[in-house]
């Protein structure tokens, strides 16, 4: 792309497939069909495959794994930020009380995991709500550090008061009974939740969510409790991240205080804003993005981090849509300059 | 009374740790997530100009303040100026870069608490009973001495008045001609510079580590969410509440409460006064 | 009128600081009414809105909807029992076509327990209960303006769908907060019909306003406002009589006939 | 809709995953040893460049013979992260796994370092067959404890370095009588670090010294990890007559504990069970000499210079040589050996199978750098002894003039344990 010159401008249209597949006549063709299908089927085969594809590389199908937990944590910091309006830098919440929960239902009950895994998404969902709940009517930057002390403050409870296992965490949970158990039950979660929270966000709940974050006040005066509505986004929300850290409670047959640790609330928030806040897939390929450059960094120690932060800054700043924005207006529009 | 005295050294170290951060908040909204690492910074500066380079102490200190202003002003004039208003953007964007910088640092070399500057004056007095080095005073009365010195700057100079009156509203101090890109520039270079005063006379008392980066940052943060945002009377009292509390908690219920106060104080603060201790009306609307 | 008053406000008082916003207002509203409340800027008017509908906490006073004590409720349980306002800057979910603007208040239990709009059930989805609002409010139906997203609308429309936004809750009360100023001339003109005929509907209208000849030629009542104070109150004859509201309010006769 | 970026960047990603293995694949001929280290903190780095220098110096004189032929060992060093704040531990398991199933190593030496990534990775370990000797950071009973009940599950699981209960037990507690004896010292202090080993070290010492004719002075002050400022505790240890005081704390701020201890003058000698600071010899630079008179346990000889066998000054002089300094933290001797040992176990098994590892390294008796390392049968914990001649030795040692002289035990001391001046010695 050239220099924007001071006599023309550039003009995005949309494609003609584009405006022809937005009505009924997207079922006329097989090319429209196949517009609309392919990124769709492409994410959906793409993520049910991998395992499969990487079977000769186990270790990539355990990052698989991890790409699938952040994903989770992603999705939930996304749905919460971009649809409800509420600010979380405390995914690792989640994540810890996900885990510890999973972990203790497994170690004491003595539940098998395809069981703490659903149970724990729930009661933990049910806890984090519950310990969110004086915040929630606090807005923006205010939710964001409240949010981003609670795991903190859960870790250094754990800690002092020697509960759980203390500093050593809970060991001696059980595994998934197989690798292809774990990464199934965590891509299905994956694309159940990206397809569910899409389908939720545009019908009617989803436009009172978007209310909420738009205009909260307009939503109050229509009669409708915007706490209640904002407890049910932050126990969705935090359903996902119990999921994923139940899961990795299972994966790692341990939970820890290190559960609540800042990386579980930071890289999904990386990986939200590389991939594109607000479109639930964009964080998922955030997570696909950046985890394994994670690993890729490994060897270079700490400078992993200093690269992360650095990719992250270039993103909000310079790129601040997001891969995923990017490349929808790519796929449906195209660009051309105009003399004015 | 060793409560008391070291009531009072805890609590100043926190207003030291948190001036800038407020400063930088109050004038120009922008909360510097990177506080931290500008705090680490110029610890490593100055180790290095005078120990690598070999200058005196006094200059290698002046030196690494210069160079941490430089590099506060550069981050705000290339990076965060263009996301001024995205809060949270500004979040995520600053304590980015203070995460590279203190990584980027630990990656260099920084590891293992080997290094540190040298104290100021060596040794230690009794105090009504009560031994105190006098580094530590030092950095009491550094700390009343940079409180004074803010407040005449900003009270008495120009260029302060132009800062405050950025601080109570922006789009009236730009109708009054001032520039407040400029202005959030100087703000920035001055809230680094600020970090920077803290991280050379705190740091003769601990040895140069990037964790102490993280931990500076959270205290800021603490004091500066307590005493209500952008207030620095607040951040003040706020620094003396949490460091009085720290240090009672220290004695009476044990070290390793510390931070959980630190904490529960944030969450307590917000969810019962979001506006902090000194915080505006208009600021209570905003946040709830 | 010998009913019941609808909405009675009694000696409420607020302060900001030190500033008294609203001090001992009184206000009794019936069923039917179109009261209007005028007051020169910072005379507490939207105050007393915030106060009634719970958007801000009394001090002091007592506010009565329908005999039952409302003081300091949450606003989404008065706007639940019927009690709506419209805001005086407006903001629409401007990223939302017209309709779906409406989707919120028809979301709520109170438009779920009445059915929507008209003759209750489930008379269709909620866009064309949304449509139908719409239509009522004078969005014209086969064009595409209810189509149109909300921040391409301009403020006449904006005003209405404020209203509509009321109306999906079918309330008794709406309390207007300048729903007149900022039309042109051609947008009151229809506006001023529009209230009439949500009057005749038997809606009770409390309109907060600037725009003193609109509001005169409608309302049956008026009440004014002065530093937070009542100062008069009866029809717009004898409020404009009133010689504290001239001097107060108008300051001097030559202003009055300019303003007016 | 979407993204052709998708599937650009997926397909990249995806291209990336196949050709990166084949890297590591090639090389069959070397023994492969993967030491999971947090390699930027202190018992990662010193741990790193000792099993370096052993490989190095193994592979120089014709590497290990494994039935007929002779192999060389290969390291591979993963970055655990463990010790980094804010990284969970899963971090560290996952770098396990990748040594394990990626890198295909079939011995672990080394991490993961800390004590809760050790033994969260302990079934991880088991669940792949690998044999791995814990060399460093972790000291928790825990973890020889676990194998103790598991002996079927967890015999792979080996630890050559030594560990908290006898750190306290066998040594921590003579060495104070010891004191008590020679300077009539009889009131202590104890101040840990809020990690599980030593607020157990703390409280098993808060239990049993008072029975042994010591008075202890309330009880143990637990630190959060990264506290910067104890003048409090130091205060009360003052205030209190304090004449020891016990310091546990794996943490790189306890040089400020020292230095504030020197700058009030705090008349008690401080006794570091674990004290990172003062294991490094950078420590004397980084207190400005104000650590003096400090005591540290570094867990096993050879990690400070001392006469404990014949091995003992060898390696802490190749050590010196070859990075400038001499051995830092408290993993750094054991490192160093658990690659001896496993290169014997290698030898006398005559293959890499790990089940015949596990029972040749079950049979090692080596008279090693710190002493004669033999594992204990039952939990696969390296026999402790006061005698180099029995077992492994610790080493106790104090900062005098810049130097780290080892004070205890007697068997293998270069030096008294002296008062600082401002103590008096009690008649």
């Amino acid at each position: 792309m050239s220099e924007p010159a001071k006599d023309r401008r550039k003009e995005r249209l949309d494609r003609g497939i584009k405006v022809r597949t937005d009505g009924i006549y997207a079922i006329s063709h097989w090319t429209e069909i196949a517009y609309l299908l392919t990124p769709r089927l492409l994410f959906i085969v793409g993520l049910l495959l991998a395992p499969v594809i990487l079977i000769p590389f186990p270790y990539w199908q355990r990052v698989l794994s991890i790409v699938c937990i952040f994903a989770l944590l992603a999705i939930s910091f996304d749905f919460l930020a971009n649809y409800v309006g509420l600010v979380s830098l405390g995914g690792a919440l989640y994540m810890g009380v996900g885990g510890y929960s999973a972990a203790l239902l497994n170690s004491h009950f003595g539940l098998p995991p395809l069981v703490t895994v659903p149970v724990s998404t729930v009661l933990g969902g049910a806890i984090c709500t519950v310990l969110l709940l004086p915040c929630l009517p606090l807005r923006g930057v205010y939710f964001a550090i409240v949010s981003l002390m609670f795991p903190l403050l859960a870790g250094r409870i754990i800690e002092a008061l020697d509960v759980f296992g203390g500093t050593d965490g809970i060991m001696g949970v059980d595994g998934f009974s197989s690798g292809w158990v774990e990464q199934y039950v965590l891509i299905c979660s994956v694309l159940a939740a990206v397809f569910i929270l899409r389908r939720m966000v545009s019908e009617d709940v989803g436009l009172v969510f978007t209310g909420v974050k738009d205009n909260d006040q307009a939503v109050k005066a229509s009669g409708i409790n915007i706490t209640t509505y904002k407890a049910f986004g932050v126990f969705i929300s935090s359903m996902l991240g119990c999921l994923g850290g139940a899961c990795l409670a299972h994966i790692y047959m341990w939970a820890g205080i290190s559960q609540f640790a800042l990386d579980f609330s930071i890289i999904p928030i990386a990986a939200t804003v590389v991939g594109g806040g607000g479109t639930l897939i964009g964080s998922v390929i955030g997570c696909i993005i950046l985890v394994p450059i994670s690993e890729f960094l490994r060897d270079f120690g700490t400078l992993r981090i200093a690269v992360y932060a650095i990719i992250l800054t270039a993103f909000i700043v310079f790129k601040s849509e997001g891969i995923m924005m990017y490349g929808t207006r790519k796929y449906e529009q195209f660009e051309r300059w105009v003399r004015i | 009374m060793e409560i008391i005295i070291y009531g009072i050294i805890n609590s100043v170290t926190l207003a030291l740790m948190a001036l800038g951060f407020t400063l930088v908040y109050g004038v120009s909204r922008l909360p510097n997530f990177a506080h931290g690492a500008l705090y680490v910074l110029t610890g490593y500066v100055a180790w290095m100009l005078m120990y690598r380079v070999g200058l005196y102490y006094p200059i290698a200190m002046v030196l690494s303040l210069i160079i941490t202003g430089l590099v506060g002003a550069a981050m705000y004039q290339f990076v965060l100026v263009r996301i001024r208003g995205m809060a949270i953007s500004e979040i995520i964007a600053s304590y980015a870069i203070g995460l590279a910088i203190l990584e980027g640092l630990r990656w260099g070399g920084l590891k293992g608490g080997t290094i540190t500057l040298p104290p100021f004056v060596d040794g230690s007095i009794e105090l009504i009973g009560v031994s105190v080095d006098y580094q530590r005073l030092i950095v009491v009365l550094i700390g009343v001495l940079l409180v004074g010195l803010l407040w005449l700057f900003v009270n008495r100079t120009k260029l302060g008045l132009a800062l405050k009156g950025m601080a109570q509203d922006e789009r009236a101090a730009m109708t009054l001609g001032i520039d407040s890109d400029y202005m959030a520039v100087v703000a920035m270079a001055l809230g680094s510079v600020l970090a920077g005063i803290a991280a050379l006379v705190l740091f003769p008392l601990g040895s140069i580590v990037v964790e102490s980066g993280y931990n500076v940052l959270i205290m800021a943060v603490a004091v500066c969410i307590v005493g209500g945002l952008g207030s620095w009377n607040g951040a003040i009292l706020a620094a003396f509440i949490i460091g009085f509390a720290q240090i009672l908690t220290q004695v009476y219920l044990g070290a390793h409460y510390q931070v959980v106060v630190a904490l529960v104080a944030i969450i307590v603060t917000l969810i019962s006064r979001p506006s902090g201790l000194f915080g505006r009306q208009k600021e209570l609307e905003e946040r709830v | 009128m010998n009913q019941e008053p609808l909405l009675v406000v009694e000696g409420v008082s607020k302060a900001f600081g030190g500033v008294l916003a609203l001090s001992a207002v009184d206000l009794k509203v019936y069923p039917g009414d179109i009261l209007g409340i005028i007051g020169p800027n910072g005379s507490g008017k939207t105050t007393l809105v915030n106060s009634i509908t719970g958007f801000i906490q009394v001090d002091r006073g007592k506010i009565l909807f329908k005999g039952r004590d409302i003081t300091n409720m949450k606003p989404h349980k008065i706007a639940d029992m019927g009690l709506t306002r419209t805001f005086q800057v407006m903001r629409p979910y401007y990223s939302l076509p017209a309709f779906k603007n409406l989707i919120v208040p028809l979301f709520s239990p109170r438009a779920r327990r009445t059915g929507g709009w008209r003759g209750g059930g489930k008379m269709g989805s909620r866009d064309t209960v949304a449509v139908d609002i719409l239509e009522e409010i004078g969005f014209e139906r086969d064009s595409y303006i209810p189509y149109k997203t909300a921040s391409a609308l301009p403020t006449g429309y904006l005003k209405r769908l404020e209203l509509a936004r009321c109306l999906a809750l079918r309330p008794e009360i709406i309390i207007c907060d300048e729903v007149l100023s900022g039309l042109s001339m051609s947008e009151m003109a229809s506006m001023v019909p529009l209230m009439e005929k949500l009057q005749m509907e038997g809606i009770t209208l409390v309109m907060v306003e600037h725009r003193l000849r609109e509001l005169f030629r409608i309302a049956n009542k008026v009440v004014v406002l002065n530093f937070g104070c009542k100062i008069a109150e009866g029809s717009s004859d004898e409020v404009m009589e009133s010689k504290e509201v001239k001097e107060a309010y108008f300051g001097s006769e030559e202003e009055v006939f300019s303003y007016v | 809709m979407k993204c052709k970026r998708k599937l650009v960047s997926m397909i990249s990603v995806l291209l990336v995953l196949l050709l990166f293995p084949t890297f590591s694949a090639l090389a069959a001929e070397p023994i492969l040893i993967g030491s999971p280290l947090a390699t930027a903190f202190l018992y990662g780095w010193d741990a790193e460049k000792a099993i370096k220098l052993a490989v190095e110096e193994i592979n120089a004189a014709g590497g290990v013979k494994v039935g007929d032929e002779k192999r060389p060992f290969k390291v591979e060093v993963i970055d655990t992260r463990d010790l980094e704040p804010g990284v969970p531990v899963s971090e560290a398991l996952l770098a396990v796994e990748k040594l394990i199933i990626e890198k295909k190593v079939p011995f672990l030496v080394g991490g993961p370092v800390r004590s809760e990534a050790a033994l969260a990775a302990m079934p991880l370990i088991a669940k792949h067959k690998v044999v791995s000797i814990l060399t460093t950071g972790a000291l928790s009973p825990k973890y020889h404890e676990m194998v103790e009940q598991n002996p079927d599950k967890f015999k792979y699981l080996f630890r050559i370095s030594g560990e908290a209960k006898w750190m306290v037990v066998g040594e921590l507690i003579p060495c104070l009588q010891q004191i008590q004896k020679d300077f009539n010292l009889n009131r202590l202090f104890i101040m840990v670090q809020d990690v599980a080993h030593a607020r157990n070290g703390g409280g098993i010492l808060a239990k049993v010294m008072p029975t042994k004719g010591w008075t202890v002075l309330g009880d143990p002050v637990v630190f959060p990890t990264g506290a910067t400022d104890f003048s409090m505790a130091l205060l009360k240890a003052k205030k209190e007559n304090a004449e020891v005081i016990i310091i546990w704390m794996d943490m790189p701020e306890s040089a400020i504990l020292l230095r504030q201890w020197h700058d009030m003058k705090v008349p008690a000698l401080p006794f570091g069970t674990i004290i990172a600071a003062a294991e490094q010899p950078g420590f004397w630079k980084a207190t400005d000499g104000k650590g003096e008179y400090c005591l540290a346990n570094v867990v096993n000889a050879g990690n400070a210079p001392s006469k404990a066998t014949p091995w003992t000054m060898k390696f802490v002089d190749a050590y010196e040589k070859k990075y400038g300094l001499e051995p830092e933290g408290y993993g750094t001797s054991s490192s160093y050996m658990a690659v001896y040992v496993l290169k014997d176990a290698i030898e006398r098994a005559g293959s890499l199978d790990p089940d015949k590892v596990v029972d040749a390294l079950k049979k090692t008796d080596l008279m090693g750098v710190y002493g004669r390392i033999r594992f204990n049968p039952k939990n696969n914990q390296v026999i402790p002894s006061l005698d180099p001649e029995e077992g492994a030795v610790g080493t106790v040692f104090q900062w005098q003039a810049g130097k780290r002289v080892v004070v205890f035990p007697p068997k293998i001391a270069t030096g008294e344990i002296l008062l600082p001046p401002w103590m008096k010695k009690k008649e």
